[in-house]
């Protein structure tokens, strides 16, 4: 117990005090501040040593990632990841989750997830270029699902088509381990001069300080604190904690910003987020080793009698802070008045280490930075790994009598039918740079670098099922999946960024599936060579003590040198000869055969063979970069049959798939097995595909013959390509008419 | 051929519409800003973006239309200069008077961004020549408000008069009479919903676009 | 002052939003509705007192910017 | 029975669109215009005669649907 006395200043109490921070977070405090802290101090601590802010739980883990590599420029520990793209040029890329207020205000939340991942990157003086979505969604049964994907689609489109920015791709899973508990995670991508780049750190003594963009509101202020004495007047009414997007103060901004950077006036730049004003100002100084003091009397403020308090916890959106040049003070005016923005000088850096704020002439804190953030509380939270679950025998597993409606019924599933619905809500072309996006048969996104031949690939990546039943094996795979895809469309995969959704970490079975998939994907990274340059952690998904399955979803880059020579899976022709790459062993645990088929959810994901996965991926980035393989489709949920049938209702054409090996046919068809690519070749080419593959000891095998207007297996089962286009493009637009939704902002 | 490109707070297709431009005419299009109060002198066209000017606000359009340098284009277009809106550049020229009727939100209430069969349904304007005998063309949308009203006298009047440019092939929006682009009465001033400027090069699928921008510097394309 | 501005479609006009809001009661097992519109609702505050004058000024301000003609149509309540 | 709803964004709430109405409108040359607030107007067609009645089925309405309680707050007037 610590000697300090008072223990508690300010009016806090031991209530009070425990809504902000742990009993023992507390006593660190006294002790490190040697004195009770005020309130506007209390909550400051509250929310740099949250779980957002602090990573507390996932710190020690999130060590085990490989960050650097040879076109690694900045890792994590800046805004964003930050990845060299030849030329002179870099690519800004990270993901971050917004599920909380998704869940409570679909809309709003999900377009300030959008609004919160575009600031990362323009802050680093990168132009975003794409954005990405990773959605995950309770069971279509249940009763909120419809109205959450219609808020997310719109809030998502919303945000991202005011702003100018295309949505090019993403994933949507359906799941009842999501009804509590949604996952909106979004990504951005943006494109910068490699000598172009800002960070975040304070680097001189004297500087002003810049505060931009919308005006403090009560937005959004730390939930802890509603109880709290401090809002005596007013009634609940005065306090939302939703957030409000405003996109078109976001591209103004954006304009602004980039246009500042321009202008040799920016030592240093920072976006509020999470924790606003006081996360940006803590961060600035002390990763810059530097104090910073705050006349808070400057803030730009939207409503009348504010408290410091409020003010440094508000969680306002489209607000960036700045550490100017000095001297610089006109330019930056003239630039943010001619966009309609406010700015303020609201400070200046200093030597003390410590952050200082003023308010209404007082000093309302006064505290060391060091234990804001280098002495953050760190846990090593206790794990214990469940028993990993058995292999499923594909002999075990009786084939349906008609294969072809087997097909139908898995491709028209909620997880794997067309999410037109969504997507076709997102602008996708703005930019003119967009080269392929959800509408268009290829694995990754691809967009033009503005003015070249070169192009990025972009993908997100995660299969939870996969997690849920072998953390390990489910984080290797979901960086497998994400090198692979952008394999195929015939880039060089570069990094990865990633946000990782959890349960609760104190329960010691959510920290092993946390622990798991993060070894599993350091693995992976390693391996392939594709290091984790930004992401985010998002813990306590959880509603009733139930998790959510474990999505640590991965969203990854790669580069396209001629944007020319790519593949997609569109265009499959009569008489093409398929090819599958890499092995078939006919993997059905945690399948989506078996979950929609045979109605389980069990048994152990396909291993994961990253020898296999990188071998089989070169030959056949080399084969679509020599010209041969045009036509290339990863193999993943639903194998075979899953990649034939998008071909086929890419291409409107069918396919006649022999086999004659010892596996059931519906093992074979559907088995998950990983580092295997599907390519469709004319009979010439596909030869000499063949032969290449055989020299480079890469397994590979005919799957058939593309033609007629069905897909039919050893000459049965046929299944109409045009009957199951329908039924893949039905299923989400019927479940959305099914019942009343209203438009959503 | 000069050509200039009008910038709004939240135009978010100006560039593309730059880019395109000089595409077409091999020259850099001016830029111009909202706030400026005059045109630069001998433009042959100035094309009014895509974009969310103001955040599309109170009504898309509604604020720009206000704004500065839409006075001088005002002033202009009834000059004869031609001028090009698309998307909310066209929800800005009939907020601003320069066309007829108004663009309301989609029938569907939903954002839709998808690739939108059209007929060219004159080709008897200066915006459409180039297409000749053409008439099927497919050119993307992206909108949230491109549902065209107009009472029925209007609607008359704008099919009588051969001021229907294009026409939706499948509407997607709720338009009267499937209309995604008109002209004014003199001819010199196009609105459509579709984005051409988004169909000029064949690198990111389809050229049927060109057309639009062909036929002002009076090729066949 | 402040002044309450109803905005309305003009009738005639199609109104999606209205529509979608009576579908989605009747759905919802609203059966008593039979019709919706969909309008907007805006509130100005306003220096000066005179009321005259800040109707004339808000009329003004509805013609030039708060009301498209061509759908729309408004009415204006004063309060003080 | 006609149901007039006012749907408005609570205070502290941002109100984005209020906020380009107020500027524009400055802009415009109108001064004395110090703040705008954008809400929604809802109109409904009602079946049936009792106020009391159709009062608390509109409260629902509302509640069900037409406001989204975490940042709206509405206003209900029935008329015959
Ligand atoms: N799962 C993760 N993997 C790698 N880096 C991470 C991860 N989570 C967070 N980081 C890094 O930690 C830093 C802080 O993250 P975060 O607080 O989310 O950023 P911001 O303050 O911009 O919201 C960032 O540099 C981020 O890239
Ligand atoms: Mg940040």
């Amino acid at each position: 117990m610590s000697e300090i006395n008072p223990r508690y200043a300010d009016g806090i109490d031991e209530q009070v005090a425990l809504e902000h921070v742990t009993a023992e977070e507390y006593e660190t405090i006294l002790t490190e501040l040697g004195r009770a802290p005020n309130r506007v101090e209390l909550g400051i601590f509250s929310v740099m040593w949250s779980e957002h802010c602090s990573y507390k739980s996932s710190r020690v883990h999130l060590a085990k990632f490989p960050t650097t590599g040879e076109r690694v420029v900045y890792g994590p520990g800046e805004n964003a990841g930050v990845v060299d793209i030849d030329d002179g040029e870099v690519a800004v890329f990270k993901m971050e989750s917004h599920n909380h207020p998704s869940f409570i205000e679909p809309y709003q939340g999900s377009a300030t997830g959008v609004g919160g991942i575009l600031r990362d990157v323009f802050t680093m003086g990168a132009r975003p270029v794409a954005l990405m979505n990773a959605l995950r969604f309770g069971s279509p049964d249940h009763p909120k699902t419809r109205q959450l994907v219609s808020g997310v689609a719109a809030g998502i489109g919303g945000y991202g088509n005011c702003v100018g920015v295309p949505t090019v791709g993403g994933e949507t899973n359906f799941h009842p381990g999501y009804n509590g508990n949604i996952l909106v995670n979004a990504m951005a991508v943006g494109l910068a001069k490699r000598e172009g780049i800002f960070t975040a750190a304070a680097r001189e003594v004297g500087y002003p300080v810049l505060y931009v963009g919308a005006k403090t509101g009560r937005d959004g202020i730390h939930g802890a604190t509603m109880a709290s004495a401090e809002f005596g007047e007013g009634s609940e009414e005065k306090r939302p904690t939703v957030q409000v997007g405003d996109p078109f103060t976001e591209k103004k901004l954006i304009e602004a910003c980039l246009e500042l950077m321009t202008e040799n006036a920016i030592s240093s730049i920072q976006d509020m987020g999470a924790a606003g004003l006081t996360s940006s100002s803590v961060e600035m100084a002390s990763s810059g080793g530097l104090g910073i003091e705050l006349d808070l009397d400057h803030v730009p403020q939207r409503e009348t009698g504010m408290t410091a308090y409020e003010m440094m916890l508000s969680e306002s959106q489209e607000r960036m802070l700045i550490i100017l040049k000095p001297g610089a003070e006109p330019v930056a005016e003239r630039i943010f008045r001619k966009w309609d923005l406010d700015v303020a000088t609201i400070g200046r850096t200093t030597d003390t280490s410590r952050l200082v704020l003023k308010h209404k002439g007082e000093i309302v804190c006064d505290l060391p930075l060091d234990p804001i953030g280098e002495k953050a509380p760190k846990y090593r939270r206790p794990y214990t790994e469940a028993a990993k679950p058995a292999a499923v025998d594909p002999k075990s597993i009786a084939d349906p009598a008609d294969l072809g409606a087997a097909l139908l019924t898995v491709m028209s599933s909620p997880d794997m039918a067309s999410k037109r619905w969504i997507w076709s809500q997102y602008d996708r072309h703005v930019m003119a740079d967009t080269v392929a996006s959800s509408e268009d048969p290829a694995d990754a996104a691809i967009v033009r670098i503005h003015g070249r031949d070169k192009a990025l690939a972009i993908t997100t990546d995660c299969t939870p099922r996969y997690c849920f039943a072998d953390p390990r094996e489910g984080g290797r795979q979901a960086v497998a999946e994400a090198w692979r895809n952008l394999t195929a469309v015939g880039a060089d995969p570069i990094a990865i960024t990633d946000c990782l959704n959890f349960g609760n970490p104190e329960r010691p079975e959510i920290m092993a599936q946390f622990v798991g998939c993060v070894e599993g994907m350091a693995e992976a990274c390693e391996a392939l060579s594709f290091p984790v340059v930004s992401g985010n952690v998002s813990l306590y998904n959880e509603t009733d003590g139930k998790a959510i399955p474990p999505t640590p979803a991965v969203g990854a880059v790669g580069l396209i040198p001629d944007v020319a020579v790519r593949a997609g899976y569109g265009g499959m022709a009569e008489d093409m000869v398929l090819l599958v790459v890499g092995e078939t062993a006919g993997a059905l645990g945690a399948s989506i055969y078996l979950r929609e088929i045979e109605g389980r959810e069990e048994g152990a994901p396909p291993p994961v063979d990253l020898a296999a996965e990188k071998r089989n991926g070169d030959f056949v980035r080399a084969e679509i970069r020599a010209g041969r393989a045009k036509i290339v489709h990863d193999l993943s949920e639903a194998g075979i049959a899953g990649a034939v049938a998008d071909m086929a209702m890419a291409s409107g054409a069918g396919a006649k798939l022999a086999y004659s090996g010892e596996l059931p046919l519906a093992a074979w068809l559907f088995g998950e097995d990983q580092a295997r690519y599907l390519i469709a070749a004319d009979e010439t080419t596909a030869a000499t595909i063949r032969e290449n593959a055989i020299k480079a000891g890469v397994p590979v095998e005919v799957a058939g013959i593309a033609g007629g207007d069905a897909i039919t297996v050893n000459g049965g089962h046929a299944l109409d390509v045009t009957r199951l286009k329908r039924a893949n493009e039905a299923w989400l637009p019927d479940f959305m008419a099914g019942g009343e939704v209203m438009a959503a902002e | 051929m000069k050509t200039a490109v009008i910038v709004f707070p939240g135009s978010n297709c100006d560039r593309d519409a730059a880019v395109a431009l000089e595409r077409v005419t091999g020259r850099p299009a001016a830029m111009i800003w909202h706030g400026d109060s005059a045109l630069p002198e001998g433009l042959d066209l100035v094309m009014v973006p895509g974009g969310f000017s103001y955040g599309d606000y109170l009504r898309s359009g509604a604020v720009s239309a206000r704004s500065p340098i839409m006075q001088d284009l005002v002033r202009r277009a009834g000059e004869g200069l031609p001028v090009l809106g698309v998307c909310n550049g066209f929800q800005v020229l009939t907020e601003a008077g320069l066309l007829d009727g108004a663009l309301m939100r989609n029938a569907g209430l939903r954002f839709i961004c998808e690739k939108a069969p059209l007929r060219v349904e004159t080709a008897d304007t200066r915006f459409t020549r180039a297409y000749g005998d053409r008439k099927d063309v497919t050119i993307p949308i992206a909108h949230h408000d491109g549902n065209f009203f107009a009472d029925d006298e209007t609607l008359d009047r704008l099919e009588g008069e051969g001021q229907v440019a294009f026409r939706y092939a499948a509407n997607p929006n709720g338009s009267a009479r499937d209309i995604a682009g008109i002209t004014n009465a003199a001819g010199n001033v196009l609105g459509m919903m579709p984005h051409p400027e988004r169909a000029v090069d064949p690198a990111l699928g389809g050229t049927d676009g060109l057309g639009v921008f062909e036929s002002l510097l009076g090729g066949r394309s | 002052m402040k002044a309450r501005i109803h905005v309305y479609l003009k009738p005639g006009v199609l109104d999606p939003q209205g529509v979608a809001v009576a579908t989605s009661l009747n759905h919802l097992g609203f059966d008593e509705v039979t019709a919706a519109r969909q309008g907007k609702l805006i509130e100005l505050d306003l220096d000066g007192a005179d009321a005259d004058a800040a109707q004339a000024r808000v009329k003004e301000m509805c013609d030039k910017l708060l009301a498209n003609p061509v759908i729309e149509s408004y009415d204006i309540e004063l309060s003080a």
